[in-house]
C-alpha cells in the first residue's frame, strides 16, 4: 500500500474496503445467476478491478459524474447504487434501475450521478466530456470522471473529445483501466506508443498508478478530483489493473489468448481487496473480526437483493414502447 | 406582415429561445464569429458571447457526443452540422446514444437536444456536399425529425425543437436560406405532428418535404391550368407523422404523389406511400405515385445534377398518369 | 447432402476464396486467434497467417477507412463489423467514401470490398447490439446489401460479394449461427439480384428478409393446415432487389406481407411494399401489409424485447386479415 | 533556402519550379473562372502552399500513391495531372478527370496515383493507410502520401489510422499542411498542444519543415520516402504554410479571422516560387530568361486548356446513372 496513505480517515477506509468488497460480491452472485441460467444474456465481470472504481469514486461528491462501459456494475456499486435494483436491472425486472430495459451493460443510476454504462466502447467520452461542459456552462463545480479500458484508446471519438476538454479546460478526468487485455487481444497488440502519449498530445496532463492500491488511487483521485473542480483540468489517469475472469461471463477457455499463470500471479499477489484488508489489520485500522462482519455482512445483502430480483415480476407488456420518447410538458412543445 | 429570409427565421428562433433559457449553448464548426459558411448564426456570438456560441474544432463526432452528455445534465445544446452529409459521421453519438438513452434508463435520463443540419443538392457541391440523409434518421426510434419548408416553418419548427424534451434533427434546405417569406414579429411555435395543408384541392394529393413543398405548389398551379385541383400538404415532421391528415386527404382525392429530395429507394417516399396504401387502400383510384431523388451519388456536373432532384415538371408529369388512370398495370 | 452451420459455411466461402484469391485480406476485431466472439472465423489465421486475417484494434472507422483505401488499390478486403449495431461508427467511409468514390471518379476507380455484419434481437444484448439496420445503407446508392437466410444462403452469397466489384455489406443474423442446412461439397455461387422462392402458393404472398424467412415459412406452414397457400419469398438481395418474382408473385396472389427484423418505420418494408403497390396496383385484393420490428430501441428484458420482433403467429394473424378482407378501411 | 540542397540535380529543380508555377497558373484562371461565373459551385486555392506539394510529390514515383483534400488542385497538379482533364473536371465537362462527376472536390487521377481529394475533411486518413496497407499486402513497394490540413487534426478517424500504421509499420506519410487556420478559425484555437505530439502518441517519428522551401520539403521527402520503402514507416510531416486566397473562391471578405498584413507578408517575403526562383537565378541553375521562359510557357497551356474545357461538351445525360455500381466482369458475379 502506498505509504502516503494517512491513517486519519478512518471512515473513508472502512467505506472503500466496504466497497470493494461489495464490488466482488456482487460479480459473484452475477457469475452464479448466469451459471445457473438465471441471467438473460452475458454479462462483464468486475472483479480484480475494485480499486479503480472505489478508489475514484471515493474522491467524488453524489453530484459528481461519471460514465462507465460494458463492464459497468463496479463503477455503479462504487457511486453509491443498491444492490436491488442492480439485480433487477441484470435480471430485466421491473424495479431494475432502467425498468429493466437496460440490463446488465446499460446500467445507469442518474441520482448517484452515474450516466449509464455503456455498450459501444469508448462510446461514453463524449459524453462524459459533455457532461464536464454542461457543468461549466451551468456555473456548476461538478466534476466528471470518464472510466474506459484500454482497448478503447483504439477509437477517435476519444481524441476528439480530449482536444475539445483541452482547449476549454474541462473538469473531467479519463481514467483509463488498462487490465492488459481487450477482449481477446493484448493492449500492446492494439495500442502503439505509451498509453498516456495519447493524452499527452494535448497537452493533458497524465498520470499512472497501480489500480490494485485503492489508497493510491484514492488518494490521486483527490489531488485531481480538486483541481478539476477548480478549474485546472481535463487530466488522465492510467490505472493499471486486471479483470479475474474471462471477457463475459461466457469466456471460460481463454488460456488461447491469457496464460492461467498470469491470471494466477494478480489474483495471489495483486488482489486489490486481501492487499487492503492486510494493510487495514496492519494499521489497526479493524480487526480481523470486524473485517469478517463486512463480508459476511456483504454477502447477505448480495444474497437478499438476489432473492428480491429473482422473485420481482417483468415489466408489463405495456412498458415495451414507453419511453421511447420523454413527454413534454404540457403547454410546451408538442 | 415583414418577410424575413429563412436564414434570418433561423436565427430569430435561436436568439429567442436562447433569451428565454440559460441552459440552451450551441456548437458548430466556424459558429461564432463566422456565423456559419452559410451566415445563418451572424451576430449571435456578438449577444450571446462565446461561452454560448462554441466555435469547435472539426470534430463532428466529438462534440455530437459532447452534447448527448451536456444534455443528460441539464444544458440545452444545439449542434450545428455544417452539411447534411456529415451527419454520417455523427450516427453513432445521435443513433446509438441520443436516441437510445431515454428508453435504455427506463425514463430516468432524457436527451434534449438540437442537431440542426441541411439537405438539398442542385448547388454544384458533388456528392459529399449534397445530399438529402433525413431518412437514416427517421429510421431511428427515438428521434425526431423536422422540415422545414419555408422561413415561417423553420422559425416555429425550431422553436419547438429547442424545447422538445427528446433529441431533435432538424433539416434546412441550403438552398433556400435566402428565400424570404412572411413571418409574424409576435412568437409562435409550429407543433410537431401536425401537417399543413397549403392549399386544397379535391382531385390528387401532393405530399412534399422541405423545398419540394415548393416543388408540389408549383406542381399543383400548373395543374389548376388544366383544371386539376390538387391538395398540397407539408407534413412538416416526418417523425411523428401525422398520418391522419395525410390519409384524410388520400381518401377524398383517391390519389397522392409523395415528392423528397431523398434518394427515392428505401427512402421516406416508401414509408408515406405505404402507410397510405394500407390505411386508404380501398379509396385509391391508383397506386400512390412516389417521386425522389435519383438514386445516384450526387453528381457535380450541372448538366446531370439537375437531373437527379424531382421538378415540378415530373410531378405534373405522374400526376397526370394517375388521373389518366395510366397506372394500370404498373409503371 | 452434408449439412453444416451458418457460421461454417461463412467460414468456408471466406476461406474458398481466399485461397483462390491471394489480394484477399480479412481484418476486424479479434478475428484471428480468437475467431471472433461468435467463432465465424476460426482456423482461418492457422491456414492464412496473421497477414490475411488482421487482428486490429477497436477502431471500426479506421479500419472500415482503411479497407476502403486497399479496395482502391488492388486488395480486395473483408471488413468483419463484430456487431451490425456499430454499423453507425463506419457510415462516413461507408457511405461518404466506399460508395461513392466509383461514381465521383467517373468510374475510373473502384472499391471492391465486403463489410460482413450481423443483426437480429432476442439475443438478451438490449440496445445497442440488436440493431437490424440494413435499411440504412440499402438507402445509399453504390452499396449492395444481401441478406442470407440460411448456411446456404450465405455461403452462396459470401462468395458471390467477394467476387463483386463494388462495396457490399453482408448480414448475418447472429442468431443463426448454429443453425444447420444443407450446403453442397461443390462450389456454388448465388447470384445477387435473383429472389429465391421458397414455397409456392396461390392465396398470399409473404415476402421475408434474413431469418424472416423462416418465420414466413413457419406461418406458411400454419397457413396451409387452415387451407391457405401462402408462396414464401427471400429476395436474398434487398440492393438489388429482385422487383421482378415480387410482383409476378403478387399479381398472381394478390395479397403480400413484407416481413423485416428492421424496424418498421423508415424500413425496408416501405420500399418494397410501395414497388409492389405501385407496380402490381390493379391486382391487388388488399394492400400489401407490413410487418417490422417495432419502432423502439430493442429493451434488454426478456419480457419486452420477444414482442418487438415479427412472429410466424403475427404473420398468420395479418395473413388472415388481409385473405379475410378485413383490411378494408385500413388497419 | 536549404543549406543542404545540391546543385547536382539540375533536372529535379527545373521541374519543381515548373510545377509551382503551373498550379499558381491553375488557380489563378481557377479562380478567374468563378469571377467570371463560368465556373459551377465553389473552389478552395492552393495557391501558396505550391511548395508543399511539389517538394513532396518530386520525391514520388508514380505508382506512389497520393491522397488529397478540399484543396487539392496542388497536390493533383504535382502528382502530373494535365491541365486540360483538369480544367474540364472543374466546369463538369465529359472529358474531365471524372467525366464531370467529381469536381474540383473530387478529382483524381489514378494513373498518376491520386486516389483524389476529398470534401470530407480528413476522408482519406483511412483512405490513405489502407493504401500502404495494399502495397505491404500485395508485396509491392510503393509509398502513400497523406496530405491533410491542420483542421483535419480534429477527425478521430486521424488517430485511428496512425496507431494502425505505427503498430503495422506501413509505408505511408502523413503530411499535415498548417496552414494556420481551418476555414474562418486559428489553428491555435482548434488543436490543444503540439502538432506533432499528435503523431509522437504512437510511437510515430515526426518532422516540422517550412512549407514555403520547396528544397527543404523535398529533402526530407526524399529521405522519407525512401525510409517508408525500406519499411521504417510510417512519418508525419507537419509543413508550415499558408493559403494565400480566403478559404474559398467566395470568402473575400476576411479580415474579422485574418489582417491584411499578415497576408501580405507571406506573399512577399515567403512566397515559394519568387523565393525559389531567386534561388535558381543565384545559383545560376535557370537565367531570368529561362525562368520567365517557363512562366510564359505554363500560362499559355492554362490559357489553352481553359479555351479547351470551355468548349467542350456535358456529359450526356445518359451518363447520370452510369457508374453507381461498376459492372462485374461476365463469368464472375452477378
Ligand atoms: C465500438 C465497439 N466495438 C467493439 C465492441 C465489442 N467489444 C466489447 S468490449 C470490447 C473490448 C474492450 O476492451 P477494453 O476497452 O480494454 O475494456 P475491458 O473489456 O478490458 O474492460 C470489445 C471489442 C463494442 N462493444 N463496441
Ligand atoms: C467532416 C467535415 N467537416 C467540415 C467540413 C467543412 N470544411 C471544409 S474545409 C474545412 C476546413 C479545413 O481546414 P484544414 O484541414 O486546415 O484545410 P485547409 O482548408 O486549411 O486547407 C472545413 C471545416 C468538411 N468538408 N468536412
Ligand atoms: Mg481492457
Ligand atoms: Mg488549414
Amino acid at each position: 500500500m502506498s505509504r502516503n496513505a494517512k491513517k486519519s480517515n478512518h471512515e473513508a477506509y472502512v467505506r472503500m474496503y466496504q466497497q470493494m468488497v461489495r464490488i466482488r460480491a456482487f460479480e459473484d452472485n452475477a457469475n452464479k445467476l448466469y451459471l445457473a441460467a438465471k441471467m438473460p444474456g452475458l454479462t462483464h465481470m468486475y472483479s480484480g478491478q475494485e480499486a479503480v472504481a472505489v478508489g475514484i469514486c471515493e474522491a467524488l461528491k453524489s453530484t459528481d459524474k461519471i460514465t462507465s462501459t460494458h463492464r459497468g456494475h463496479g463503477h455503479c456499486v462504487a457511486k453509491g447504487a443498491d444492490f436491488k435494483e442492480m439485480f433487477c436491472e441484470l435480471l430485466g425486472k421491473e424495479e431494475g434501475y432502467c425498468r429493466g430495459k437496460g440490463g446488465s451493460m446499460h446500467i445507469a443510476d442518474q441520482e448517484n450521478g452515474n450516466l449509464g454504462a455503456n455498450a459501444i466502447v469508448g462510446g461514453s467520452a463524449g459524453i462524459a466530456t459533455g457532461a464536464a461542459l454542461s457543468a461549466k456552462h451551468l456555473g456548476k463545480d461538478d466534476v466528471t470522471v470518464c472510466f474506459f479500458g484500454d482497448g478503447a484508446l483504439g477509437q477517435g471519438l476519444l481524441y476528439e473529445v480530449m482536444n475539445m476538454a483541452a482547449l476549454w479546460n474541462l473538469p473531467v478526468i479519463y481514467a483509463c483501466e488498462n487490465n492488459l487485455y481487450g477482449e481477446y487481444t493484448k493492449v500492446e497488440e492494439m495500442a502503439a506508443g505509451e498509453l498516456t502519449g495519447r493524452a499527452k498530445a494535448f497537452g493533458i496532463e497524465t498520470f499512472v498508478v497501480n489500480g490494485q492500491d485503492v489508497l493510491a488511487v484514492n488518494k490521486l483521485s483527490e489531488e485531481l478530483v480538486e483541481r478539476a473542480r477548480k478549474g485546472e483540468g481535463p487530466f488522465f489517469i492510467q490505472l493499471d489493473t486486471y479483470r479475474y475472469h474471462g471477457h463475459h461471463v461466457g469466456d471460460i477457455n481463454r488460456e488461447y489468448y491469457r496464460p492461467k499463470d498470469e491470471e494466477e500471479l494478480w489474483k495471489t499477489e495483486r488482489d486489490p481487496i486481501t492487499n487492503f484488508g492486510a494493510w487495514l489489520l496492519k494499521e489497526k485500522v479493524l480487526s480481523q473480526q470486524e473485517l469478517d462482519q463486512i463480508h459476511d455482512e456483504v454477502s447477505q445483502d448480495a444474497k437478499d437483493a438476489v432473492a428480491y430480483a429473482e422473485a420481482a415480476k417483468y415489466p408489463d407488456i405495456s412498458e415495451v414502447d414507453m419511453h421511447v420518447y420523454k413527454q413534454n410538458p404540457v403547454g410546451g412543445a408538442a | 406582415m415583414r418577410e424575413i429570409t429563412l436564414s434570418k427565421a433561423v436565427n430569430e428562433a435561436i436568439a429567442e429561445e436562447m433569451r428565454r433559457d440559460p441552459a440552451i449553448f450551441l456548437m458548430g464548426e466556424d459558429v461564432a464569429e463566422a456565423g456559419t459558411p452559410f451566415k445563418v448564426l451572424s451576430g449571435l456570438v456578438e449577444e450571446f458571447g462565446p461561452n454560448r456560441i462554441l466555435d469547435t474544432p472539426i470534430s463532428e463526432p466529438g462534440f455530437m457526443g459532447m452534447a448527448v452528455g451536456a444534455a443528460m445534465t441539464g444544458s440545452r445544446p444545439i449542434v450545428d452540422l455544417m452539411f447534411g452529409d456529415f451527419i454520417f459521421l455523427v450516427m453513432d453519438q445521435l443513433c446509438n446514444q441520443a436516441a437510445k438513452t431515454h428508453y435504455m434508463s427506463g425514463g430516468k435520463l432524457s436527451v434534449p437536444l438540437v442537431l440542426r443540419t441541411n439537405l438539398g443538392a442542385t448547388r454544384r457541391s458533388a456528392a459529399q456536399h449534397s445530399q438529402s440523409l433525413h431518412a437514416l434518421v427517421a429510421h431511428i426510434p427515438g428521434l425526431r425529425v423536422a422540415m422545414p419548408s419555408s422561413a415561417y416553418e423553420a422559425k416555429g419548427l425550431m422553436k419547438t425543437a429547442i424545447r422538445d424534451e427528446n433529441p431533435v434533427v432538424i433539416f434546412e434546405d441550403k438552398l433556400m436560406y435566402n428565400d424570404k417569406a412572411p413571418v409574424p414579429d409576435e412568437e409562435y411555435l409550429i407543433p410537431f405532428g401536425e401537417a399543413n395543408i397549403l392549399r386544397e384541392g379535391r382531385d390528387i394529393t401532393l405530399i412534399g418535404t422541405s423545398s419540394m413543398v415548393q416543388v408540389c405548389e408549383q406542381a399543383a398551379e400548373i395543374l389548376a391550368e388544366q383544371g386539376i385541383e390538387a391538395e398540397v400538404i407539408d407534413p412538416r415532421t416526418i417523425v411523428p407523422l401525422d398520418e391522419d391528415t395525410l390519409i384524410n386527404s388520400v381518401k377524398k382525392t383517391s390519389r397522392a404523389i409523395v415528392v423528397d429530395e431523398g434518394h427515392q429507394s428505401f427512402g421516406i417516399t416508401g414509408e408515406i406511400a405505404s402507410r397510405l396504401n394500407e390505411k386508404a387502400f380501398y379509396h385509391l383510384d391508383a397506386p400512390v405515385q412516389r417521386l425522389g431523388a435519383m438514386d445516384v451519388p450526387v453528381p457535380f456536373s450541372p448538366a446531370l445534377e439537375d437531373i437527379t432532384v424531382p421538378t415540378p415538371e415530373r410531378v405534373v408529369e405522374q400526376a397526370l398518369k394517375a388521373i389518366k388512370g395510366e397506372l394500370f398495370h404498373g409503371a
